[in-house]
């Protein structure tokens, strides 16, 4: 039978990176992957990663995808695509079918990367056509360039909900509302409030009573949940829509490790069945290793750091590593993924209400309840400041792990320092020179460049923009407060693109003086 | 491990739900209500409701409603869901055609991919 | 929960669970005690649920006759589940002159004991069921076979007896059967000490180790055999199927899948790891198997493999009843892949013998104390 | 074709096979070569992909990456083909699957 040293199942984030480490120890490498593409769940994710330059924040997922690809390809690694592993059997041995016939290969390690697989709820209609699931609704827009609908309603405010919410608003598509049962958005606050200023209004403490149609959904009524999650009578509101999106979780794919009797648990932190496995996703069975979201679901930069484990793991427990490299190599990674799992989001942290900040500043309230930070509740955070002259306004209100605006800023004005999860703070000794770099860099979308004293009685807004049509110079259309209502007239002043942007367009928009505050988005006017 | 599992133990009468005709397997059309009569049938195990009832033994394996079955069962017997042993895993991962299963590959083609 | 009954059932698969709803059904208190978490984990839920009375042991087909005569038809009113029985036939099928020879033997044999079996030709065969490749060309078929689900026959003798009061506590491991006095009456598992007035054995290869605490050693042996399951097709035929080479055995369920099991040949060196996990070799040639009798389905999804575990007797058939050297103990093991399609009447029987009624049919040449040596 | 995305303002215009025309139930529909006939179906406006066999309900794309299996539909006389997952070619006929036949209900 056919061996190799180290066979990986699943070329997404954490098969790839693992592949490229065992791969330069040496180690005959062999990724399978069911799908046509490799990447995984990387190529549908278009918005830019969070992190720091190690985790290549700033930078889009799929094009994350497209360089572990080549960096795979480099090492030496065989990726074999539309291989469905069909069972993992006693010794390591896995079949794979590829075309129309099954191969069997032993691994003299394996490591598991299958990622994960999405959550559901249950309500009246969940079954009709057009109840899909936000994993969907990223294949057909992203992958597949079709609208997953026109009219939608998207539920679950975790980051898959917030960051798919955005990505159907950039396609063209219309969301309705942002619904979640929960009494607090889920995801990263700067991801809740990119789609609230477009005017998407969020329902939390509500869920899906109904979706509606006979053949397929035309329409769908929420309503409001009390604390134990029952249906408050009266609280009912009906949209008319063509598609529900489900964004509620995902759950480990463990069930190969499972086949063949790795030991499990059922982790409710980890997101439900995983093997139980070692710092280095070791599991039970010796020479069998896991990483990314099949061994607890985290986000994708973790999933690569992981997989960089495990590889470098395997490349030990095979012999082309000594102790000492192996543990010199593993901290180094550990200390990224230790960088990752810190803020507000870390693991340790979920569903836990936190209330103020490592600063010691309260959380906004109306962020986690609306999905936009108050008019009177931004000031208090240390990225907002006044001066005169264009200056960046950071509306970065949590701790997340994040810091690329402190590379982008040429003048250096913008600082975060060590602890990349810190809150940024303006120097504010150091002029701007307005050149919207730290707009662009931004993965939030969560910095503005303001100027207050641009002409009398007029204030300029520069703002990320990411949809289409790109709006002209000199078109007329309003400010969109913070939460997404009409709140004056603007115009557009310049239209910056840039390749240093990467696709994230600056809008600046000129706006009443007092406006200056309060303006974040802008929609042309209606024709 | 095998846990002391007692079948006589009261788990309480089957109180007919309000959405017990929800659809919960969405390959085999099993409802909630069905899930949970199950349980009050004795049948108090994941595996065992799968045997008795086909949730999760459809085209997708259990893939989309082993976790809300897993829930429904929980509730009805008043434990929380981690307590409850997940189904086995088996073989064929993803559905499988007789003729592709049939076909193996000989030993030294697997290079020529 | 309740440590003594009149009847205490080692093993939770479909013959310990028919027992104890026939006791339940007389007013006799059971306890079911069950090694693995779940009811019915062994053979019961992993044959291929064949409800057949051609091609058995002429010792055991009377009971195989009785079953398919008075109470499959019956079983699923009985029970309050559809167990899904069908009783449209068993085709065998050859396809050489050795194919021939092997079906004309188990035929003769089952007609002199009063089975409607017979040979028919391969065109009577594809009369019967057109989907069967050209290749055939002789079967024997006995058109009072048929099949059932065995996971719905089982867990509804379950629900049945537990509705009646029997006790099921699963997870109980048992360690050995005592002797109180003379009589086989304490049953010991790691955690509890239960008692009863019959103990009846019936835990598939197990039973071995649990009745040599009682000094009674069953010649038997344990294979890891394997079968699997398709998509669910539209209707194609109704027969249970089987060949004479066993290179496979069949049906299409209600559901509209097909369920096969089969052999690569290794079953008895098969090695498991602490699961009854499949080997990668089998499944694969379970289809070629198949697909040599049933082209059409060449392209029918496979959804699911398992394994499990055949207990072997000695001499093919199973050991039931009373052991004369151990007053109060019962057999019921080493049904060699067989057990399902008599599980209602042995359940009956053993109800019989522990309530000390007269048996329904004679259970005289499956005594355990049968075993002799060749020479 | 109002569903296809013509130009994204991240992915810009995307890349396509060739233009193909395949059958559902009977009418001449296009799509692009090696595209997922789900996405080909999506696009031409097509919602309902099967009727379930127990209860005769509608379903369409769930998952649209090969897990759940509600796309299927009968794809060259083969039912329980995952749709989402299979590329789509010049000429395939393409039925609506009712149970798991390509038959309505009322016929079989």
């Amino acid at each position: 039978m056919k061996r190799y040293d180290l066979i990986i199942v699943g070329a997404g984030p954490s098969g790839l990176s693992a592949a490229v480490e065992a791969a330069k120890r040496g180690l005959k490498v062999v990724v399978f992957d069911e799908n046509e593409k490799p990447g995984g769940q990387l190529f549908k994710q278009i918005h830019k990663f969070f992190g720091s330059k190690e985790h290549k924040a700033k930078v889009r997922g799929f094009v994350i995808g497209q360089q572990l690809l080549q960096e795979a390809a480099d090492a030496g690694v065989k990726v074999v695509l539309n291989a469905t592993v069909i069972g993992m059997y006693l010794d390591k041995e896995i079949v794979v079918r590829i075309k129309d016939e099954v191969h069997h290969y032993k691994g003299d390690s394996i490591i598991i990367a299958t990622g994960a697989a999405e959550n559901m709820v249950t309500f009246e209609g969940w079954n009709l056509p057009g109840v899909i699931g936000a994993g969907a609704a990223q294949t057909m827009m992203n992958l597949h360039g079709v609208k997953p609908g026109n009219k939608i309603l998207m539920l679950g405010s975790g980051n898959v909900g917030l960051v798919v919410s955005f990505q159907l608003m950039q396609c063209g598509c219309d969301v309705v509302a942002l619904v979640d049962a929960a009494p607090r958005v889920g995801g990263y606050g700067v991801h809740a409030a990119k789609v609230a200023r477009t005017g998407v209004p969020f329902y939390l403490s509500h869920t899906i009573v109904k979706a509606e149609g006979e053949e397929y959904v035309t329409g769908v009524t929420i309503a409001e949940v009390d604390d134990h999650f029952q249906f408050i009578p009266g609280t009912e509101k009906h949209f008319d829509v063509d598609t529900i999106c489900l964004a509620v979780g995902l759950s480990p794919m463990s069930q190969l490790l499972k086949m063949a009797g790795c030991e499990m648990e059922d982790n409710p932190k980890r997101g439900g069945q995983v093997p139980i496995c070692d710092a280095y996703g070791e599991t039970s069975i010796k020479g069998i290793f896991v990483a990314g979201d099949v061994s607890g679901i985290e986000e994708a930069s973790s999933a690569m750091i992981e997989g960089r484990i495990a590889g470098i793991a395997a490349a030990h427990y095979l012999g082309y590593m000594d102790e000492e490299e192996l543990k010199t190599k593993v901290k180094e990674q550990e200390d990224a993924l230790d960088g990752l799992r810190q803020g507000m989001f870390a693991p340790k942290n979920r569903g836990k209400l936190i209330e103020k900040t490592e600063e010691g500043i309260d959380i906004s309230m109306n962020l986690l309840k609306k999905g936009y930070v108050a008019d009177d509740e931004i000031e208090r955070f240390p990225g907002v400041t006044h001066k005169v002259g264009v200056h960046p306004v950071m509306e970065c209100t949590q701790n997340i792990p994040c810091n690329p605006c402190q590379d982008a800023c040429p003048k250096h004005c913008i600082r975060i320092g060590e602890n990349i999860t810190s809150l940024p703070v303006v120097d504010p000794d150091v002029d701007c020179i307005g050149c919207g770099m730290c707009v662009a860099s931004c993965s939030g979308q969560a910095i503005f460049l303001v100027d207050e004293t641009y002409e009398p009685g007029f204030a300029t807004v520069t703002l990320p923009y990411e949809f289409l049509p790109l709006p002209e110079k000199g078109e007329k259309g309003y400010g969109m407060s913070r939460s997404g209502e009409k709140i004056c007239e603007a115009e557009v002043v310049s239209v910056r693109t840039s390749k240093a942007f990467d696709h994230t367009n600056l809008l600046t928009i000129k706006v009443p003086a007092d406006m200056a505050m309060k303006a974040r988005f802008y929609r042309k006017a209606e024709a | 491990m095998h846990e002391i599992n007692d079948r006589s133990r009261d788990i309480g009468p089957f109180v007919p739900g309000p959405d017990d005709d929800m659809i919960i397997c969405r390959c085999e059309e099993v409802t909630k209500g069905e899930i949970r009569k199950a349980v009050h049938d004795g049948m108090f195990t994941l595996t065992e409701i799968r045997r008795y009832l086909r949730t999760g033994m459809g085209l997708c394996q259990g893939q989309t409603c082993a976790k809300l079955v897993k829930g429904i069962v929980a509730r009805e017997l008043n434990v929380s869901p981690a307590e409850l042993e997940p189904a086995t895993s088996r073989a064929p991962m993803r559905p499988i055609e007789m003729r592709v299963f049939a076909a193996e590959a000989k030993e030294g083609e697997e290079d020529e991919e | 929960m309740k440590n003594n009954a009149e009847v205490v059932i080692i093993g939770g698969g479909i013959i310990g669970c028919a027992t104890a709803y026939y006791l339940a059904k007389e007013g006799v208190s059971v306890i079911v005690l069950e090694k693995s978490d779940y009811i019915g984990n062994g053979g019961s839920s992993r044959n291929g649920g064949g409800v057949r009375q051609s091609g058995r042991d002429p010792r055991e087909l009377p009971l195989a006759m009785y079953a398919v005569e008075h109470m499959w038809p019956t079983l699923s009113e009985e029970l309050g589940v559809d167990v899904e029985y069908h009783k449209e036939g068993n085709l065998r099928l050859g396809k050489t002159a050795k194919h021939k020879e092997i079906l004309q033997g188990l035929t003769d044999r089952a007609v002199a004991l009063g089975l409607d079996v017979r040979m028919i030709d391969g065109k009577e065969v594809r009369e019967i069921n057109p989907y069967l490749s050209d290749e055939i060309t002789v079967a024997s078929w006995c058109p009072t076979d048929g099949h059932a689900n065995p996971l719905v026959a089982t867990l509804g003798f379950y629900k049945r007896a537990r509705e009646l009061g029997a006790e099921f506590i699963t997870g109980e491991d048992v360690l050995e059967i005592q002797k109180i006095k003379g009589k086989a009456r304490r049953v010991v598992t790691a955690e509890n000490v239960y008692e009863g007035e019959t103990i009846v054995l019936a835990s598939g290869y197990e039973s071995r180790s649990i009745a040599a605490s009682v000094g009674i050693d069953i010649p038997m042996r344990k294979e890891l055999i394997e079968a699997l399951v398709t998509e669910a097709e539209p209707k194609m035929f109704p027969q249970m199927l089987g060949t004479a080479d066993a290179d496979f055995y069949g049906h299409q369920t209600n559901h509209g899948s097909f369920v096969f099991g089969g052999a690569s040949g290794f079953e008895a060196e098969n090695r498991d790891n602490g699961h009854m996990i499949t080997s990668s070799i089998t499944a694969p040639c379970i289809c070629r198997g198949i697909m040599k009798y049933i082209p059409k389905l060449a392209d029918a999804k496979i959804v699911r493999t398992w394994a499990g575990y055949e207990d072997l007797c000695a001499d093919g058939v199973p050991v039931l009843g009373p052991v004369k050297e151990v007053p109060g103990l019962l057999l019921a093991c080493a049904f060699t892949g067989h057990g399902f399609g008599i599980s209602p009447i042995v359940g009956k029987l053993l109800s019989e013998l522990a309530m000390g009624k007269e048996t329904t049919l004679d259970l005289h040449e499956l005594r355990y104390d049968r075993f002799q040596a060749v020479i | 074709m109002s569903s296809r995305i013509s130009e994204h303002p991240i992915l810009g215009e995307q890349q396509k096979g060739k233009l193909v025309t395949f059958t559902y139930d009977g009418k001449e529909l296009q799509g692009y070569e090696g595209e997922p006939i789900a996405a080909a179906l999506k696009a031409a406006g097509v919602m309902v992909h099967r009727y379930t066999k127990k209860e005769h309900k509608p379903r369409g794309i769930f998952c649209a990456i090969g897990r759940c299996t509600d796309c299927v539909m009968v794809v060259d006389g083969k039912p329980n083909v995952r749709t989402c997952m299979t590329p789509l070619a010049e000429g395939m006929k393409v039925q609506t699957q009712y149970g798991v036949s390509d038959k309505p209900f009322e016929e079989q």
